[in-house]
């Protein structure tokens, strides 16, 4: 149980050690640069694709490493995916509303 | 007939001394409180008085369409009234009933713990409310609203001059006061548990608004966001939704429904854990196939999200995407389903008896079952053509809303008022008041369904003479009906001084609320208790009691 | 009651930060760590009605969302989204740092923080101030004008393609979303800033590097939301078809 | 029955006399429906009679007097899985029965006869092709299918027909359709369902059913004398559209004749069909479709042509099946003596700088 003389890190909570934190806001900072370069090389249909495909990449870094949850229980990461599992059903199924109107008319 | 409530002996019972209600003195205690039991007390209190106000306008509408001319008030009122009435009675009313009330009263009760996880954010949210519904009494009276408790654009954005965006920011605080309400509903029931209390030995009340909460969760975001760009292309005149400059005002369909179908099932689930503890306890039996209940709890709540859309079947929506959200709102309909019958079957073999939750719960079973099975004629898409916007509608959703979850809410406020309280109400009156309720309900929204049939359109001031007849039903109705909804409050609120003591476990009814003191102390269990017992596990609580008698005697 | 020993007696010592409602330090923090995720989907929710409206419309007025994302400025931006990396960075520090209780470097980093977020809501400001200036704020006084006639540059050439008068109208909603969605992204950073300073003030006094750090670790996941709302919020405004 | 109120006696006989709970039927698809509509209402009342029944069974026979103890039971697989799989049978049907009729009602045949149909604030008006005009009512034939193309002006309205079973909504900036076959001549309701402000509720009128001959009579007293294309060819003459899409080889505009029902291809190589609302886009966002060969300079007509003047041009282009049509039409501009619009001019002048 929790005494006050304890140590936090004795709950088994993982402390993520400032060179993981350098590395990925490294890693951040060559996405920002990726996105930017490759927005100006045309790709055709491929450029809003892997503008988000590295945005993605960035944002699970960022989930991961600096809000822990690569150390976090199960339930946390549950969560996380319930949010972003929801977050595509609203997208996606409306989406799909606008995609198919055209449907039949050709 | 015999009965299960077994009272104390009332010459020498007493309500203990030392409860929640007593702890503490004075207004400030009760408005600055952190507990869990007195906040559900504030939310009970405010939540009658929107309720009757919704009431009013409901009253109202009643009388206007008791003529087919619009003699009462004049279209623009009626529009008023009926658009204030919907926004009361969902935002204000059903949408915070059972959780705010009864869930927040019980939750911590039930998994065996002293408050919910975050007490301040739970006093947070009843001032949301509050604020919530100040606001949209104010927007009433300055000039009130009309767009429909739908808000649909560009109605809403362009073409009204009411105060469209004082409204918009009520039902935005509001939704914040439901979001913290499920917020913490889900850390409780995920980090609070007693020890012992492993999720299948949780009463089907906590898994019916643990999916609650996640749609409250997860869903009211959606709406809030659609509120606000609705609000700002009213006031700045941005142009997400407006046609004449390239928007869609579907996206705005698209983005409401997202919120407001998840949110029926936020307004049913909550109820639909009552009356799986109401029927147990009457029944004196475990629950008919208590895991396809709680899992069908969940199935609704995740299904839930797939199928706002048959809110737009006549709207414009591509006929594909039609097709797919029809397809799964059978889907969703299906777990109702089978709660339904498992309830039903919960009966089978048991002991049971007709106080008044039992009767209300009933009431439920049967009247939601009838909103439900017209919930199924609208999302068939086909059907839904010749019925939508018309007052098929309307009594669908009083079907379910009215009869359904209001039905449910009366029902758990019956079964815990004894543990609210300390106090029994009187038994004779009170099913008698269930009795006239489930009667009124059907004279006023039975003959809707035929109106509807024939075609009658909803939010009509006036309509043509030949659905008179059927309008006087409904109005005469609605009177008996609300002479039911009154009752309860005046006995209620006698009984809480001259009702009979109710002692403990006035039910015999096994959840760990009931084992102890009535009314609760402020810290709820003096020690947390360790679960061995199955849930609703009614041999446990008979040996319980002998033990108890052993030991006494 | 069959209830026997309890998991926690009454006569225990509590430590100061712990509530009376829960048994242990450890369950008060994964309640409030799971309570702020939760918090953070709502928030997910929240921005994806936005990014459904603008997924929408981009794919219906491609070519009025190429222009209006022209308009932007590719460097303010990407030095913003450097200012918000480097800040969450900074905040991650903040939190390594209260968590091994060291706190001078607790309150730099949350000075840190602050400045960089200041410095971000600033160079939004210079943005939209120059979109108040070119008439590309929607409403009344928007003009689709600059659209249909580019202005020129200095080889007298048009800076951008022209957009068909009707294309052209709508960059209004490209703006409309644009301020909805940056909008709602500053309101969200200035909440935090106004939440950092309050929290700088605290750990000034040495709260939060003694062991009970769950608010700074909190505000933590808050910021990194904020910040990743920008990572995308950035190629989608900004980085429309730069070629 | 002397002590009843008269007043609610003459209620009752009112009722009993006029009693039905389905309007008439009055149109191919209500049949239809209907028989969709009792079958689900049979199946509702079988599945809540024997939810209902067994409720009451198990309360009189398991009543605590008859039957003191409780058996416990956990559960039973078995049940669990009827009351699933029977429900979601009986409900999947009632999709597919439904989902044929949605379809049905919103795929108009091909040999529909056109009427437009515009809302507004709070009235319905109803344009036929031969350039009659109906407020608040609308007149059809028996025998015939009607295609009712829809559009508002405003805020969503909703053209409902209960005799016929069908309702579409008329949404701004877009059109939708429905179809009907009337069968039975006959005064109908027609109601305004979307809610729509302040006058919702008096947005009503009448259908009227008429045999052929009949109609045809009622076309022809209630003529305004300029059918909807040669009103369309006026304003396509007054906003000199004829400028560029004067049939000519080197005109700036694509030949307009036997474009409709055709098959375009775009610049950006998509097929596109053109239909009504292909035409509307046209005019009002000429920029969003190019049509393949040309370049994008066709001036935007937005807020400068009403939608009932939008129909007359559609309705104008739809009729062009050769180019002499149009050929006359230029020459007719020559002839007008008020010469094109200003603002369609002034606009065109703008477009084709570029
Ligand atoms: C508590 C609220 C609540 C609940 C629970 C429901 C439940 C359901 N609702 Fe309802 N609904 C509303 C509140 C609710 N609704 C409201 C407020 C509106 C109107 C909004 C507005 O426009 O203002 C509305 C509107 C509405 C529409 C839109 C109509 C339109 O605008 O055209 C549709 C369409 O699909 C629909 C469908 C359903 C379905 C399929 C269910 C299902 O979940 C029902 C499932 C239940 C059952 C099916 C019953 C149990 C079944 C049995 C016991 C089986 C019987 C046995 C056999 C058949 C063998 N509802
Ligand atoms: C929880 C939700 C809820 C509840 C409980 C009710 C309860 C009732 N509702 Fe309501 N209703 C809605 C939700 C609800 N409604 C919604 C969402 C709409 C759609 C709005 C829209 O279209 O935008 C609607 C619309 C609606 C209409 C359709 C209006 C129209 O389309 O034109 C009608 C018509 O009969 C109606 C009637 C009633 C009646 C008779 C009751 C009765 O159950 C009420 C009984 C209660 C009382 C009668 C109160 C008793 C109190 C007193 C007697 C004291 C009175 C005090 C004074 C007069 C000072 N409601
Ligand atoms: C400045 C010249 C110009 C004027 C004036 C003009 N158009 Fe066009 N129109 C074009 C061009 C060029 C196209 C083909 C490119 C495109 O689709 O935008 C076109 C395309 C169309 C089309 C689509 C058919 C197709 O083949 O793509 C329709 C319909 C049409 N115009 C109708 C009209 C009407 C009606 C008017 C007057 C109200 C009008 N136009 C005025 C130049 C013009
Ligand atoms: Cu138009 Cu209602
Ligand atoms: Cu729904």
């Amino acid at each position: 149980m929790s005494e006050i003389t304890e140590v936090p890190e004795s709950h088994g909570e993982h402390i993520v050690s400032p060179k993981v934190y350098a590395l990925i806001f490294l890693a951040l900072l060559v996405g920002t640069a990726i996105t930017v370069g490759a927005s100006y090389i045309d790709l055709g249909p491929w450029n809003p694709v892997i503008a988000l495909a590295i945005a993605v990449t960035k944002a699970t870094l960022v989930v991961l490493y600096f809000m822990h949850v690569k150390y976090s229980s199960k339930l946390m990461k549950l969560t996380v995916l319930s949010g972003v599992f929801t977050f595509l059903i609203l997208v996606g199924m409306s989406l799909s509303d606008y995609i198919s109107r055209a449907w039949g008319q050709w | 007939m015999s009965t299960l409530i077994s009272l104390p002996d009332q010459s020498t019972a007493r309500v203990p001394k030392k409860n929640y209600i007593t702890n503490e003195n004075g207004i400030m205690s009760w408005l600055l409180t952190g507990d869990h039991k007195r906040i559900a007390i504030l939310y009970l209190i405010s939540l009658t008085f929107f309720f009757f106000i919704g009431g009013a306008m409901a009253a109202l509408i009643r009388l206007e369409l008791l003529t087919p001319q619009s003699d009462l008030m004049a279209s623009d009122t009626y529009n008023k009234v009926f658009t204030m009435h919907g926004i009361v009675m969902i935002f204000f009313f059903l949408v915070p009933s059972v959780p705010a009330t009864l869930g927040n009263f019980l939750v911590p009760l039930m998994v065996g713990a002293r408050d919910l996880a975050f007490p301040k954010i739970n006093l947070l949210s009843w001032y949301l409310y509050m604020a919530g519904g100040c606001l949209a009494l104010y927007a009433m009276i300055t000039g009130g609203v009309d767009t429909g408790w739908t808000f649909t654009t560009p109605l809403s954005t362009h073409y009204v001059n009411t105060n469209v965006v004082t409204t918009g920011l009520a039902a935005f605080i509001a939704g914040f006061s439901s979001i913290f309400t499920g917020l913490n509903f889900i850390v409780t029931i995920h980090r609070m548990r007693a020890p012992g209390m492993t999720w299948f030995k949780m009463p089907l009340f906590l898994w019916a608004n643990y999916a609650a909460a996640i749609l409250m969760v997860l869903a009211t975001p959606v709406v809030a966001i659609a509120i606000v760009l609705v609000a700002l292309e009213r006031t700045v005149g941005i142009g997400v939704f407006d046609p004449t400059k390239g928007g869609d005002p579907l996206l705005f369909q698209h983005l409401f429904w997202f919120y407001s179908h998840p949110a029926v099932y936020i307004m049913i689930l909550p109820g639909m854990g009552v009356i799986s503890e109401v029927i147990s306890t009457f029944a004196r039996k475990r629950v008919f196939g208590y895991s396809a209940v709680a899992f069908s709890s969940v199935a609704i709540a995740i299904f839930g999200f797939f199928v706002w859309a048959h809110h737009m079947f006549i709207m414009g929506v591509s006929n594909y995407a039609a097709l797919v959200f029809s397809l799964l709102t059978m889907l969703v309909a299906v777990p109702s389903a089978i709660k339904i019958f498992n309830w039903t079957f919960t009966l089978y073999k048991g002991s049971i008896t007709f106080e008044t939750p039992m009767l209300y719960a009933f009431g439920f079973m049967g009247l939601f079952t009838i909103g439900g099975l017209t919930g199924v004629f609208l999302g068939v898409s086909g059907t839904d053509i010749h019925l939508t916007e018309t007052y098929f509608i309307v009594a669908h959703f009083h079907f379910v809303m009215v009869g359904g979850m209001l039905m449910a809410f009366l029902s758990g406020i019956h079964f815990w008022w004894p543990k609210m309280t300390g106090r029994m109400y009187p038994e004779k009156i009170s099913q008698l008041a269930a009795v006239v309720t489930f009667i009124g309900f059907n004279f006023t929204f039975f003959p809707q369904f035929l109106l509807g049939m024939l075609g009658m359109p909803r939010r009509y001031a006036a309509y043509p003479p030949e659905f008179q007849v059927l309008n006087v039903f409904s109005t005469a109705g609605a009177s008996i009906l609300g002479v039911g909804y009154l009752l309860p409050v005046l006995y209620l609120i006698w009984s809480l001084k001259y009702g009979q003591v109710a002692g403990d476990n006035p039910w015999q009814a096994t959840g760990l609320e009931w084992q102890i003191q009535s009314p609760p102390l402020t810290e709820n269990f003096t020690e947390i208790p360790v679960v061995t017992q199955d849930v609703y596990d009614y041999e446990w609580l008979e040996r319980q009691k002998e033990h108890e008698v052993t030991h006494v005697g | 009651m069959d209830s026997h020993a309890t998991a926690h007696s009454e006569a225990h010592e509590h430590p100061a930060h712990l509530r009376h409602h829960f048994m242990d330090a450890a369950q008060q923090k994964e309640s409030a760590t799971f309570g702020m995720w939760l918090f953070l989907l709502t928030e997910i929710m929240f921005f994806g009605g936005l990014f459904t409206a603008y997924l929408v419309y981009r794919n219906w007025y491609y070519p009025a969302f190429v222009a209006g994302s022209h308009t932007l400025d590719i460097k303010l931006g990407m030095f913003n989204t450097l200012l918000l990396i480097t800040s969450s960075f900074t905040m991650a520090m903040g939190v390594w740092c209260s968590e091994t209780r060291r706190k001078s470097g607790l309150v730099w980093s949350l000075i840190a923080t602050i400045i960089l977020g200041i410095g971000f809501l600033g160079i939004k400001t210079i943005e939209y101030k120059e979109k108040f200036e070119l008439h590309h704020v929607p409403g009344s006084s928007f003009s689709a004008a600059s659209f249909v006639n580019p202005p020129l540059d200095a080889q007298g050439k048009p800076k951008d393609t022209p957009l068909a008068p009707d294309m052209a109208i709508h960059t209004e909603v490209y703006f409309s979303l644009y301020f909805a969605m940056t909008g709602m992204h500053a309101v969200h950073m200035i909440l935090g800033i106004a939440i950092l300073f309050a929290l700088l003030i605290k750990s000034a006094k040495g709260q939060y590097t003694t062991g009970h750090n769950t608010t700074i670790e909190l505000f933590g996941l808050y910021w990194h939301f904020v910040d990743i709302v920008w990572i995308f919020l950035f190629p989608l405004l900004y980085l429309i078809s730069r070629h | 029955m002397d002590h009843i109120s008269p007043v609610l006696w003459q209620f009752l006989v009112k009722w009993m006399t006029t009693f039905a709970i389905i309007p008439p039927e009055a149109s191919t698809i209500a049949p239809k429906m209907d028989a969709l509509l009792v079958f689900m209402t049979l199946v509702s009342i079988i599945g809540l009679t024997i939810v209902a029944l067994l409720i009451t069974t198990f309360s009189v026979l398991y009543r605590k007097d008859r039957n003191p103890q409780a058996t416990q039971i956990e559960g039973s697989t078995l049940l669990e899985a009827t009351w699933t799989i029977i429900p979601l049978g009986l409900f999947l049907i009632m999709f597919v029965w439904g989902s044929v009729l949605y379809f049905r009602i919103f795929t108009p045949p091909a040999n529909a006869m056109n009427i437009y149909v515009v809302g507004k604030q709070w009235m319905w008006k109803a344009e036929h092709p031969g350039g009659q005009h109906e407020i608040n009512s609308l007149h059809v034939p028996t025998g015939q299918p009607v295609q009712l193309t829809l559009i508002s002006q405003d805020v969503f309205h909703s053209f409902s027909i209960p005799a016929f079973r069908v309702k579409r909504e008329a949404i701004p900036g877009r059109y939708t359709t429905v179809w009907f076959e009337a069968t039975t001549t006959g005064t109908y309701h027609l109601f305004c369902t979307q809610y729509c402000g302040t006058a919702h509720s008096a947005m009503i009128g009448e259908v009227v059913v008429q045999t052929p001959e009949d109609y045809k009579a009622w076309l022809a007293s209630s003529t305004s004398g300029v059918s909807l294309a040669q009103n369309g060819e006026r304003l396509f003459s007054s906003l000199s559209c004829a400028a560029c899409h004067n049939g000519a080889p080197d005109a700036r505009g694509p030949n307009l004749a036997n474009v409709y029902g055709s098959k375009l291809t775009l610049t950006t190589g998509q097929p596109v069909l053109v239909d009504e609302a292909y035409l509307r886009q046209a005019i009002l966002n000429p920029s969003a479709h190019i049509t393949q060969g040309f370049a994008p300079i066709m001036p935007t007509y937005q807020g400068q042509i009403s939608e009932e003047g939008l129909i007359s041009l559609v309705e104008y282009i739809k009729t062009l099946n050769s180019n002499y049509r149009v050929q006359q039409t230029t020459n007719t501009t020559e002839l007008l003596p008020e010469g094109p619009d200003k603002p369609g001019k002034s606009s065109a002048a703008q477009g084709g700088t570029k």
